[in-house]
């Protein structure tokens, strides 16, 4: 049991870095066009915290959403085209990077405004117990968005009405180039903050992701049973520039020397020594779950290039559902 | 048949579709409170329980945004705001989020929502209490956009919005909150993006909305007394609009007069016109005209408000200017009496 | 100097009830037609903290805003001339009661919007700072407005820029008709979640006006030499109906005996005896205090009655400042 | 003359403000970073110091009344949102309070800040990063709304938007930014609400906005070859408008086409066109005309918004036909391979 959630772990670790290393490659091609904003570095969360989560539970996500996506098992293909505009993306082309949804898998959707599915988490969650399911509603968003009003106003309404939501900061340090001491007061956590609303909050290491998983079943339990919300913080590291392909420790918002500390601490090599120190897995079996992942993800490119544009003729039709 | 008021009619319309529909639900800061938003949501709580009537708090952003999350799984929320001017603080939920989900994500979503407004005029509501901002709403691409005058349409309506698909805006006019109309029994629903012919006439195609309507009603009367008779197009949906209704009219009148409860920049009344020049150009027999608020904010004291708003006797005179006569509204309507600034006898301030 | 300060937070009390208790008497003459909500019972938030301002501090202020103008040093003449829509009112009758100013003694101005004037004081402390003054800012709200993201933000903001703004909320445990049970978390406090956010708090009984002053002026002073921003929350009780001159107890949503239990705790009259019994003042003296308070507020409602109102022509070019 | 491009006349208005002036100051998500929103605020910071210019959080109601509050005490802030979307969530700050302060309290308060949104088309920006909503700030009164085309109009437009007494939404295009003209050193001051005449001619007015005018004046020159001239005039603000201008030149042609960068429903070019009707109608030899964007949020595939953006190639067939002619845009123009989807061969997204 707890191998197999290792090694799924593991592969959804994989799968969202080979993705989003893929696009940065691919990216200058300047087919995918439209604004995207990778996750490497960040995948320690995206993985540990959906592997905690059921199928039939919830997800949104935020401006930087792959990662959340595809750790909640949605279909890469569909991805990839939705990025390269294509008809057979997961938006039918009108989405972009930035609204990604797989519904089949609960990835109700991700937005580009900071902050912006906070409070539809919510209100799901508010369905959810309307219509008495046990399903957990988890939101992720980063540390910029805690400085939205709408995110204070949503965990006071979730606390007063003991709704079943998982919040899910990640952070990063940064919100685009600008660093928390410009945001935020010193010295002041952010789980401690949100704690004085009068939520349950925990923290912990981003980049295990085991520590994630652990720390996050621990709240998706409770909230099914207690039916009450609870927000966890989690330290980790964006690799890349903040949207786009490249890196951008030269433009001088922040250091080589902080770049380096935190890709020591990059979460798929940790999690993969782990597992070979614990057995769980050996070399050759890592071997072959990467080779698999990558045929997977050069397939879904494959197809997200092959698949056709859509056609404007018609879409004005679907401005409303009928 | 049985009369209702405005505001029974909309209680009555919560009541059918919550028993219709277990999924429908009904917040808002007050709903649940002694008043019940004016009479609209008296009852409810009793009727449905607190986990479908609830109050919240003073939180318009995510509150919104809670609706939508609500309504993606399956939810038909109905949120109030006691005053339009509140909802701009739900201003990015509505617009980013609410209007956008069906389209953005290849129509995956439907977004069940309708957000009640209330606007008004008169008795101090003043700048910020009484904003009439239906063309914000009408610009954004994915909304609906509501506004019935008559009991009738109130009821008729808001089970179309409450049960429409997409994410609906219904402004209520206070000053129509206490009229009457026949009002049936049970489940019926409007239509929305027809309007409704309210008078028949050669002369002229007055396109009116909400409260307005009543106006021109008004006027109208004393306007046949000099026989003139008018198109009244009481549009009800100022977003579908009824373009059909609209254009057949003028072509019959060939004059056009809107009426808008708002200011006029920016505002649907501006497009009717531009759609109307588009559309029926050669039936045209003379200028098209606006009947709006001056561009300027709401005024509190009523020595203000008095030339601030527009009232039958500015229709009757604009009216009787686009067709050469030369009659004097102000002369011809004896208000009685009745401070300007109140709908009736039974409104005593301060909401 | 405690002496004069005490008469002069009595004559402020008095000054308060009597303009509100008039507007109530006066109010279904019809005369002052717009909305207008009172703060009888809750006069001793504004009066003490009001005493402990500078003439040249700033205050900013709500819908319930006559206390605060008052207290401020607001001329009751422009402030009644305003409710009644004359030409005389201090906001030339086009704001009505929840829209009142007196730059003359930095009362900035109080708006409908809940929440609305609360980064408006953070505005005028940044505007401070910059200008090297040691004006402190106030703002006073109720308690719903902290349900407004705003607040939030505004707070993080003011804190991690240390801008000299104190914030003042009046508990009076009501929203119009809602009950803080339905808007805010039991069993948490308002000052104890703000003061997570990063703020320097504190909390009275706001019934008893000296230790309003006392904490007021322990603020106003670590504002000043601090150079931080301060949040202080008082409990109170409004007497009469939200918004209008009557008493509501007999509608439902709060008892009778709660108010009652509040009407003992009577800020005025608190204070009264207070003073009396300490012999700042004696009973001849409150006497004729309350005479000369009474005959000004009585001229100030003659002076609004008897002025004209303003007129319509030329006012459509008072929208923009030229 | 000495040429600047958009973004540096941006840039070098102002450093002019901030030295002319200590109470100017700068703010806004990134304003201090590397990029310096697109090269605008670049050096301002080094220049001026962190007092005057600085990054705030993510925290756009709040922020937007901090300027308001200071701009009360003399400070005169800029705010800058890049992405105009951004905005949607300090409405209630802007329309509620900045656009109501001066005239609701009887004129003693002034609000000189000024709101820069930026707005764009194109690379994927799609639903809720492209929206163009300029026709709601002109819906509200109090308001100032600019949108300037050239650099030159750019650094005297932001100018004077900084020494206006009161609120204004700077609107600039993305897709300006790179473009250069003539731009004089030192300080000057285009007025608000004044518009520019860009080309004359006898057969029609087009009246346009922002990133629109670029595509006008390519249209005006293939439609030269054709011999047909019209007055293009750039209207630069959106409210004031300059009507004057307007109506004189449609009075001369008698044809009115309107170009908007956003949607047309409840948009300042319906305006336009309701405007010229009251008071040109005599001079109207045909019907006005309105070119906008589609009634639907943006799409993000550029297969998608190839279709739904409004180019040259269109304005050649709508003047082509409101002048029974028969030209063809998509003929005569050569793009010469460029994507539709980018500005210049400068632009390489994402933003
Ligand atoms: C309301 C709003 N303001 C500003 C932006 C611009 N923006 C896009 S991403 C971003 C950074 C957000 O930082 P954070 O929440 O920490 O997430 P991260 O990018 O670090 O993952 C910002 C400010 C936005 N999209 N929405
Ligand atoms: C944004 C907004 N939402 C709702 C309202 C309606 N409203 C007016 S006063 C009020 C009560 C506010 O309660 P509180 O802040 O506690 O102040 P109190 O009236 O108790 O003094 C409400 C909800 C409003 N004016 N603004
Ligand atoms: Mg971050
Ligand atoms: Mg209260």
């Amino acid at each position: 049991m707890e191998h197999t959630l290792k090694i799924n772990l593991f592969k959804k670790l994989f799968k969202i870095r080979t993705v989003e290393e893929t696009i940065a490659d691919k990216y200058t091609e300047w087919e995918m066009r439209c604004p995207t904003h990778l996750s490497t570095g960040q995948e320690g969360v995206a993985a540990g915290v959906c592997q905690a989560l059921e199928d039939d539970d919830f997800v949104f996500s935020s401006h930087r959403s792959h990662a959340h996506y595809i750790a909640k098992g949605g279909d890469i293909r569909k991805m990839i085209a939705e990025i390269y505009g294509k008809s057979t993306g997961c938006s039918a082309g009108r989405g972009g990077s930035m609204h990604l949804i797989d519904k089949s898998v609960g990835f109700l959707g991700s937005t580009s405004i900071v902050g912006g599915t906070i409070p539809l988490a919510a209100g799901v969650a508010l369905s959810v117990k309307l219509k008495n399911s046990s399903q957990v509603t988890c939101t992720f968003f980063g540390d910029a968005a805690v400085e939205e009003g709408v995110f204070y106003e949503t965990i006071n309404y979730a606390v007063t009405n003991k709704l079943p939501v998982l919040f899910i900061c990640e952070n990063n340090l940064y919100s685009v180039y600008s660093p928390l001491s410009v945001r935020q007061p010193e010295n002041r956590n952010i789980f401690e903050m949100v704690e004085g609303i009068g939520i349950s909050v925990d923290h912990g290491n981003g980049n295990d992701p085991w520590e994630v998983f652990e720390k996050s079943r621990n709240a998706v339990g409770k909230i099914r049973e207690l039916q009450i919300p609870i927000f966890l913080e989690f330290s980790t590291y964006r690799w890349r520039e903040h949207c786009g392909p490249f890196f951008d420790n030269d433009i001088g918002y922040r250091t080589e020397t902080e770049f380096l500390h935190w890709k020591e601490k990059d979460p798929l090599q940790f999690f993969e020594n782990m597992l070979l120190e614990q057995r769980v897995i050996d070399e050759s079996q890592i071997q072959s779950i990467k080779a698999g992942i990558i045929d997977e993800v050069n397939e879904a490119f494959q197809f997200a290039h092959d698949s056709d544009f859509p056609d404007f003729t018609g879409i004005q039709n679907s401005v409303y559902h009928s | 048949m049985r009369k209702l008021k405005f505001s029974q009619a909309i209680n009555e319309a919560f009541e059918i579709a919550m028993q219709i529909n277990p999924n429908v639900i009904c917040y808002g800061l007050g709903v649940d409170d002694p008043k019940g938003v004016f009479g609209t949501t008296l009852g409810l709580k009793e009727k449905f329980g607190k986990d479908r009537v609830f109050d919240t708090p003073a939180s318009e952003n995510a509150m919104t945004g809670i609706a939508i999350g609500a309504s993606l799984n399956g939810i038909r929320p109905v949120m109030t705001h006691q005053r339009l001017d509140f909802s701009l603080l739900s201003m990015d939920q509505i617009i980013n989020n609410a209007a956008k989900f069906h389209f953005m994500f290849g129509g995956q979503h439907t977004v069940p929502i309708t957000i009640r407004m209330i606007t008004g005029r008169g008795w101090g509501q003043g700048p910020t209490h009484s904003q009439n901002l239906q063309s914000i709403f009408a610009h954004i691409p994915g909304l609906k956009v509501v506004m019935p005058t008559t009991a009738y349409d109130a009821k008729g309506l808001l089970l179309s919005s409450i049960f429409d698909d997409n994410p609906v805006i219904f402004i209520e006019h206070r000053w129509l909150h206490n009229l009457e109309s026949d009002v049936p029994e049970g489940d019926y629903r409007i239509e929305i993006g027809k309007s409704k012919k309210i008078s028949d006439g050669f002369d002229l195609t007055i396109v009116s909305m909400s409260y307005m309507t009543v106006e021109a009603i008004h006027a109208l009367e004393i306007l046949k007394k000099s026989d003139i008779h008018c198109d009244l197009i009481d549009i009800r949906s100022v977003k579908p609009m009824d373009w059909t209704t609209i254009f057949h009219s003028v072509k019959k009148t060939g004059r056009l007069l809107t009426l808008d409860t708002g200011v006029g920049q920016g505002s649907v009344s501006s497009d009717i016109i531009a759609e109307v020049c588009h559309n029926c150009w050669s039936s045209l027999k003379a200028q098209p005209e606006r009947l709006s608020l001056p561009d300027m904010p709401t005024p509190t004291s009523p020595s203000l408000t008095k030339h601030f708003y527009r009232r039958s006797e500015d229709i009757i005179n604009i009216v009787s200017k686009m067709l050469g006569k030369d009659l004097d509204g102000y002369a011809l309507i004896d208000r009685d009496g009745l401070p300007h600034d109140v709908p009736g006898d039974w409104f005593k301030g301060p909401f």
